[in-house]
């Protein structure tokens, strides 16, 4: 494929994506999901038929950097485009700091083999160290918040190393499991973080930019949810790109080959205890980095938020996505996120339809929607 | 403390330590023979609850005896659950057998909230809590502050003859046998000419009805059914199993009623009870860095 | 005499009741090409086990250079320039050949996080020796294999399989070599092939020090410069082949009478 | 007593054999030789069931067994020393062994086959409540074989049983399949092993690149210079 | 009329997940409201009902209250059963100028924790509902409680009124059992509370949690009296426990609503309809919010800005739930608390049972 060729394709490969993405996020009355749902599968049907997805995917592969970049774009396009949908934009908020934490989440088990099952647990110290030192210490910047919250996280979470470095599989599945259920136990019998009745949140503020007010009028004006998209946007971009960066390199081969053979592993070298510890504290850190921008956005935030039915939801969209494939979960953190949304016109029969879906997808592509493939150091031949 | 409380406090454990064991015992034998988990076991154990509870509403019309409603109860119900633990495994979970083992887990996760909104949206007046008979015989003792029941005994001696029977099956006979090569080596297995498929659908079917017969056995002790009640029992099934150490029958058994003295025991000493969840988890954690592959775990086979 | 650069005192590993090696005494000396032979069961992967820090031993001692290094972790064992092969395959299988090989190499990588995710002009410029090296490696070997540098191992066959752990053991340069039964399954051309290359591959690092294990006496008597025997954890019997395999002991205990 | 007929097998696109037709003669000992990757295992699997057989047809005592299920074709009495000792890792050799005759009700049957198979391999009886798992490479290959042998099949495939083994247990292991075959057992023999196998062997076929390249009995296998040379190396 | 304009109110609460019965009996009732007020003769306007899910979780009450409040089609809303969702989502309403009417959220802070004018709640506090309780159960000459509360805001927060309340008219509370509302077991809770014998258990929580104690309560041989708050006054408790029931008590805002003009017609109307759920306890809240934003949108027409003011300027609107007259913090300040009995598998008001006449005893 000729450069300008391969470029033409990744870029129509973004522009039909926006195309889709906002369908998804701007419709709303049933006949327009309706459509919209029977479409994409067909659409994905054939685009599989014409072996476009095979071909996007090999100039993807060839021009890394070019895909990612354009992506990016290509969300904030989508992000002015919805500028004045408050609604829409939350939803895509959401998503980008779903899939924020899912990215934590395929380093921890995609990469590593660490399983977590508490990341909302993650997520949750993230938003509550977010209210706490928001509300507490003002002269802190926000940006610096956001930034101690994934610390904090991270640091929460090292309580756990000694009992996940000893286990393996289930047995560390459920030693997560049960931090998950001790941390939102704690959180509403205990008073001190406002209990059952939550806290509020106040919203971010970033070199005085006040994030309450509506968009800037001079950037074309629109919902205060703009600003908070583009901060999502760019944490979730900086977290992929530290995420492939991890896995193009050395640190992603010791992970991979810990998960793989621990013992073979030891053997040639590799210290496998530092590669977990190295991913859980990481995967953490980046679930607390979601959460606290989650709290400033949602403004409120209550244990009732952080189940454990919530931490399968993320396990979800890794497992429905690709284990291991960091771009797989931007497609499942939408379809995980906003599919649910978008049943809301079908009232309390959404959540059984939504279980439908997932169990259909997963029969149709049983090793998630975007399997992951050999590791791809660079561009083209290194891969 | 008083000892007749104290005995109170045990019987009650055991009672709850019993459904515990019923329902990790299944999430062994699935861990056992597919390496997987099924996070559904819980929403099946509800199932199997309602059925129980379907069939009675229906035979009560026809004025059967109690005696006879429990048997037809436990029967079909049993039966029932069995069946869909098959048919879940034959559609859902070997269809995904060579994808990546925590798919089963999604898979079995979201078919798990299908029966619970199917439940909650198709049962009539499915979202409300609702009133089990109490088929077993009311009887019961005082021995001071301890208030033994009957139904309490025959639930336990139930329960435990099940696991018991269970772990029979497994150890002793043919079928056993076949599910235990099948869980080491498949392909082997089929050599010996074992039935692979026959044999796992075999072992979802032995403990989803297992599933059902905890689920009946809640309903009948506590009275009381709700569409949500297989959430925290599987959780709870689940961390017993893992606990004990998944794969090991008797593992369960220690894991089941590990988890509920621990939450007696947390009832018992901190005034808000919630926090025996946190007690209990708290435990757990800290006995698996101590114990990595459960309390009784499998002595390891795996050489270098 | 040649410098001993391996040694173990009365070691010891048991498995419950039953002693897979008992109080062996052994030595390796420098640039040797030791086989080390014995029954099914006699403890030579134990042995390997116990060298290696994958099994603790219950007594004895391993000296490296005369240092004390009973007990050390794998990752140390590595760092000391031990490698190894399994005798059940144990390579990463849904990972490129390359990735293997790469794996083996950890002692030259750099892990520093600046290196690897910032400097990535740097880091890209050590991928590309790292690829050569491991294409020359794996080319020595056969000229195939290297071919599908960019495969994964699932798509290779058993031999390549082989032919890729030995690379993996070989590529960080170690001093010490174990090998486990690395011709398994191989015709005897293809063995030849590896033995020839192995021995190279020892012209070309004169101290290297190889211990393999194999059931294929031909092979040894050919490659080894010296036998150890073991049985029932014991050693029975060492020198060179041609003497050993002489020995009644060895005879009834391994070689069978002809 | 089993006929390939224009088999032809393999894994996603390629066809790992192709075209091969084989005969088993009942009693004898059919040798089957072959570099590495000539496609012997995925042949034996094929007759097995556990590969999808893409064309042509296998059949066993005169039924058409291509179609049938592993555990159907292994209850009418072919059963397999499969590659790489496959034990059951977290049974004991007493379990394993018990497995191996799955197809057996009579347990006063299994229990004299237990028996033979200790006399067989002495070593297993001393080892009869070890984890299959833990047992060293060469005890295991004992394992499976006695496991194979607990089934008491009409037809038995080993592939590559002295793979790993002791050159005392080679010989031992050439010599038990002699002597099941002097039982009267019929043998599928897929060996690397050439001298020895040649030496117990009635009828060979040899296999490259997936095509039967030579076959016939064993003494005009023997004279084949050329095939020695281009197959066997000088072994 | 026919060809008028539509005009549409949403309305929010859990449809989904375990307290989905309340939130349905919500829906159907609030939906009962828009389709009697349509097939009226007289209205200028056609009614729309936007009904989404907040699955009883903040996080996802927000999300729906701002698909609700950034529509600028929805001019009003009827939200929220659940205490923390509306907690969460007032700030929305707030932002986006949404006037909502909260149909059955108890806690205070709802309306009294800001100073929002977009913010009502038709149905009472918690604060009124736990005064009148202490009050009347002390009348009854009972003296110690043992208490046992979900550790959700519901159920911690009635405790905490309760608390205060009866510490004013001198009961004691003897011991408090916070637990988890998914618990299935409270065996040892109530080992306890049996070992410390007081007179009255009371409850604060939801009718799932409230079936299991009271049915476990009789496993135990336990006898005491069971006292409930306004979230087990419904079918689902009653048939959940089947006899055991007899003797509850439990206390509602609001007036019993087949006593209010307008109340039987609801319920006659609510029966004509089949629905699939019961209208449970807050049914008629919601149905008595929505008319009250439509007798108001037909006053001032559909602007988020004028109903707004109008709401709060409601005074002794009359409607099933009693008179309706909004504070300065848009909360219903006429809440008449009712007193109720089970009796024969139903819940009685008080004055109206043998309970209170004598022919039968609360034990
Ligand atoms: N699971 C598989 N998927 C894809 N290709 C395979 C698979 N198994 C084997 N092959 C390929 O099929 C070919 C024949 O393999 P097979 O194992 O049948 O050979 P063989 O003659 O038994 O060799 P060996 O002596 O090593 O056992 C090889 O090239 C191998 O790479
Ligand atoms: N993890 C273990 N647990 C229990 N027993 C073990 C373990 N590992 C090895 N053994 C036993 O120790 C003995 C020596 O085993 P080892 O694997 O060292 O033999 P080997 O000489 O390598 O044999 P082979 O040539 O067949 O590979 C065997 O009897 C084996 O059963
Ligand atoms: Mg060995
Ligand atoms: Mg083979």
């Amino acid at each position: 494929m000729s450069e300008l060729k391969t470029k033409l394709v990744l870029l129509l490969g973004v522009a039909l994506s926006v195309v889709v993405l906002y369908g998804f996020l701007y419709l709303e009355r049933e006949w327009e999901i309706g459509v919209l749902l029977v479409m994409v599968p067909l659409g994905v049907y054939f685009l599989k038929r014409a072996n476009a997805l095979t071909y996007y995917q090999h100039a993807a592969r060839e021009m890394p950097r070019f895909t990612w970049i354009s992506f990016a774009l290509g969300v904030v396009v989508l992000i002015m485009l919805l500028r004045h949908e408050d609604f829409a934009l939350l939803m895509l908020t959401t998503v980008l700091l779903y899939a924020t934490v899912s990215l934590g989440l395929t380093i921890q088990f995609g990469f590593a083999g660490v399983v977590n099952f508490a990341a909302i647990a993650f997520f949750g110290i993230g938003a509550y160290s977010m209210a706490i030192l928001n509300q507490h210490f003002l002269h802190i910047p926000d940006l610096l918040i956001i930034f101690f919250s994934g610390a904090i996280s991270a640091l929460l979470g090292a309580l756990l190393i000694l009992p996940i470095l000893r286990t393996r599989g289930h047995y560390a599945a459920l030693i997560t499991i049960a931090f998950g259920i001790l941390f939102r136990t704690f959180l509403e019998v205990n008073d001190v973080l406002g209990g059952p009745q939550g806290l509020r949140v106040s919203g971010l503020e970033i070199f005085g930019w006040d994030f309450g007010n509506s968009f800037p009028n001079e950037l074309g004006g629109g919902s205060f949810y703009v600003a908070y998209a583009i901060v999502a946007l760019v944490l979730l971009a900086t977290v992929y790109l530290i995420t492939r960066l991890i896995e193009a390199s050395w640190l992603g081969l010791n992970m991979d080959s810990v998960r793989l053979d621990e013992v073979a592993s030891a053997s040639f070298g590799i210290n496998g205890p530092r590669w977990k510890i190295t991913a859980f504290m990481l995967g953490n850190c980046f679930a607390g980095f979601a959460g606290a921008v989650y709290a400033a956005m949602y403004g409120f935030i209550a244990p009732a938020s952080f189940n454990l039915s919530d931490s399968l939801l993320l396990v979800s969209i890794v497992l429905l996505g690709g284990i291991g494939n960091p771009v797989a979960v931007i497609p499942a953190a939408f379809l995980i996120v906003v599919l649910p949304e978008k049943f809301q016109v079908i009232q309390e029969y959404r959540l059984l339809l939504f279980g439908i879906v997932v169990i259909l997808i997963l029969r149709f592509r049983p090793s998630g929607l975007m399997p992951r493939g050999l590791r791809q150091y660079f561009a083209g031949r290194f891969g | 403390m008083d000892l007749g409380f104290i005995a109170q406090y045990f019987v009650n454990g055991l009672v709850q330590g019993i459904t515990y064991a019923l329902v990790a015992v299944g999430f062994t034998l699935f861990f056992g023979v597919l390496d997987v988990i099924k996070f559904s076991h819980g929403d099946v154990l509800m199932l199997g609850a309602f059925t129980a509870l379907a069939l009675f509403l229906g035979l009560d019309q026809l004025a059967s005896p109690a005696w006879l409603s429990l048997i037809i109860m436990l029967c079909i119900g049993i039966l029932a659950m069995g069946l869909l633990g098959a048919l879940l495994c034959k559609f859902l979970v070997l269809p995904l057998k060579e994808s990546p083992p925590l798919n089963t887990l999604l898979i079995t996760l979201m078919f798990g909230s299908v029966i619970r909104e199917s439940v909650r949206l198709f049962f009539p007046n499915g979202s409300n809590p609702k009133p089990f008979p109490a088929l077993l015989p009311e009887a019961s003792i005082n021995w001071g502050n301890l208030n033994l029941r009957l139904d309490s005994v025959i639930l336990i001696s139930t329960g435990a003859l099940a696991i018991v029977v269970t772990h029979l099956i497994i150890q002793k006979t043919r079928i056993g046998l076949a599910i235990r090569a099948v869980a080491q080596d498949e392909e082997t297995a089929r050599l010996m000419g074992i039935d692979f498929k026959k044999t796992v659908l075999a072992t979802f079917a032995l403990g989803s009805g297992l599933a059902a017969l905890s689920g009946i056995s809640t309903g009948l002790y506590y009275q009381e059914i709700n569409f949500s009640m297989g959430l925290m029992l599987g959780v709870i099934g689940f961390s017993a199993a893992v606990v004990g150490g998944l794969g090991s029958i008797y593992g369960a058994i220690v894991g089941g009623l590990l988890f509920a003295f621990l939450q007696t025991l947390g009832a018992i000493w901190f005034s808000v009870p919630a926090y025996k969840d946190v007690f209990a988890f708290a435990v757990i954690i800290i006995l698996m860095a101590w114990r990595p592959t459960g309390l009784l775990a499998d002595r390891s086979a795996e050489r270098v | 005499m040649r410098q001993t650069v391996l040694q173990t005192k009365e070691l010891t590993v048991s498995f419950g009741g039953l002693k897979a090696l008992n109080g062996l005494d052994f030595q390796l000396y420098e640039g040797e090409f030791l086989g080390l032979i014995g029954p099914n069961g006699s403890g030579k992967t134990t042995f390997f086990n116990a060298l290696t820090g994958i099994y603790r031993p219950a007594a004895g001692s391993v000296l490296l250079h005369g240092n004390d290094i009973t007990g050390a972790p794998p990752t140390k064992i590595y760092a000391y320039g031990i490698t190894r092969t399994f005798q059940r395959l144990r390579l990463a299988t849904s990972l490129s050949v390359l990735d293997n090989l790469i794996i083996g190499n950890q002692r030259n990588l750099n892990l520093g996080l600046w290196h690897n995710i910032f400097n990535r002009k740097s880091f890209k410029r050590r991928l590309q020796e790292q690829i050569q090296i491991a294409e020359e490696l794996l080319s020595r070997f056969s000229r195939d294999l290297a071919v599908h540098l960019f495969k994964p191992v699932s798509s290779l066959s058993m031999i390549d399989r082989r032919r890729v752990e030995v690379c993996r053991a070989l590529i960080s340069e170690p001093k010490i070599l174990l090998l486990d039964e690395p011709s398994a399954g191989m015709t005897p051309d293809e063995t030849r092939a590896l033995m020839d290359e192995l021995q190279d591959w020892r012209a070309q690092y004169p101290t290297l020090s190889i211990i393999l294990i194999e059931h294929e006496m031909e092979l040894i008597n050919k490659v080894s410069d010296r036998c150890v025997v073991l049985n029932y954890g014991e050693k029975i019997a060492e020198g060179r082949y041609s003497e050993v395999s002489n020995e009644p002991g060895v005879r009834a205990a391994y070689l069978g009478e002809d | 007593m089993l006929t390939i007929h224009n088999l032809t097998a393999g894994y996603d696109a390629a066809d790992v054999v192709s075209d091969v037709s084989l005969e088993v003669i009942k009693g004898k000992i059919t040798c089957l030789l072959g570099a590495n990757g000539a496609g012997k295992t995925t042949l034996i699997r094929s007759i097995l069931g556990l590969n999808k057989i893409r064309s042509g047809r296998v059949s066993f005592d005169g039924v058409d067994i291509s179609s049938f299920a592993t555990h159907d074709i292994a209850s009418r009495g072919i059963t397999c020393v499969p590659e790489g000792r496959r034990v059951f890792a977290k049974m004991t050799v007493r379990e394993n062994l018990q497995a191996g005759a799955f197809l057996e009700r009579d347990s006063d049957v299994v229990a004299e086959r237990l028996l033979q198979v200790f006399a067989l391999f002495p070593k297993l009886e001393e080892r009869f409540g070890q984890l299959a798992g833990t047992m060293s490479g060469g005890e295991q290959a004992m394992l499976t074989i006695g496991r194979s042998l607990m089934s008491n099949p009409s037809l038995m495939v080993f592939d590559e049983p002295s793979l790993g083994l002791s050159p005392l247990f080679v010989k031992e292991n050439f010599r038990i399949i002699k002597k099941i075959n002097e039982k009267g057992m019929t043998v599928l023999l897929v060996e690397q092993n050439v001298r020895q196998t040649l030496a117990i062997a009635h009828y060979g076929y040899v296999l490259s690149q997936g095509k039967i390249v030579a076959s016939g009995s064993v003494d005009a296998l023997k004279d084949n210079s050329e095939l020695r040379a281009a197959y066997f190396g000088n072994a | 009329g026919e060809d008028s304009e539509t005009v549409k109110i949403t309305f929010i609460g859990p449809l989904t997940g375990g307290v989905s019965a309340g939130g349905l009996g919500g829906r159907n009732s609030a939906d009962l409201a828009i389709s009697l007020r349509n097939q009226a003769p007289d209205t200028k306007y056609k009614y729309e009902l936007v009904s989404l899910d907040d699955e009883c979780k903040p996080n996802i009450g927000v999300q729906v209250a701002t698909k609700a409040a950034a529509n600028k089609d929805i001019v009003a809303g009827v939200t929220h059963y659940c205490s923390a969702v509306a907690m969460g989502t007032v700030d929305v309403y707030h932002k986006f100028n949404l006037p909502v009417i909260v149909w059955g959220a108890v806690l205070p802070d709802i309306t009294y924790g800001n100073d929002y004018l977009e913010i009502h709640r038709i149905n009472g506090t918690m604060i009124n509902q736990n005064t009148v309780a202490a009050e009347f159960m002390r009348s009854q000459n009972f003296s110690k409680w043992a208490v046992i509360h979900d550790t959700t805001d519901y159920g911690k927060g009635h405790f905490k009124y309760f608390q205060s309340a009866l510490s004013k008219s001198e009961g004691t509370i003897l011991a408090t059992f916070g637990v988890n509302p998914d618990q299935q077991d409270f065996t040892a809770e109530l080992t306890k509370i049996k070992a410390l014998n007081p007179e009255v258990i009371y409850f604060g929580g939801l009718a799932p949690t409230g079936v299991r104690i009271r049915a476990q309560m009789d496993k135990l041989g336990m006898t005491q009296v069971f006292q409930g708050t306004s979230g087990i006054v419904s079918d689902a408790f009653i048939d959940g426990v089947g006899g055991l029931a007899e003797g509850v008590l439990a206390f509602r805002e609001g007036a019993p609503t087949e006593k209010l003009p307008g109340g039987k017609m609801f319920m006659e109307a609510y029966e004509a309809r089949n629905f699939n759920e019961p209208a449970e306890a807050y049914g008629a809240f919601a149905f008595a919010a929505t008319n009250l934003i439509i007798d108001v949108i037909e006053q001032v027409g559909p602007d988020r800005m004028l109903i707004r003011d109008e709401l709060n300027a409601t005074q002794g609107h009359q409607s099933i739930v009693g008179p309706v007259t909004f504070d300065d913090h848009g909360q219903n300040t006429i809440a008449v608390i009712t007193k109720y009995v089970v009796q024969d598998g139903e819940w009685v008001v008080w004055e109206d049972s043998e309970y209170a006449s004598g022919k039968r005893f609360l034990k």
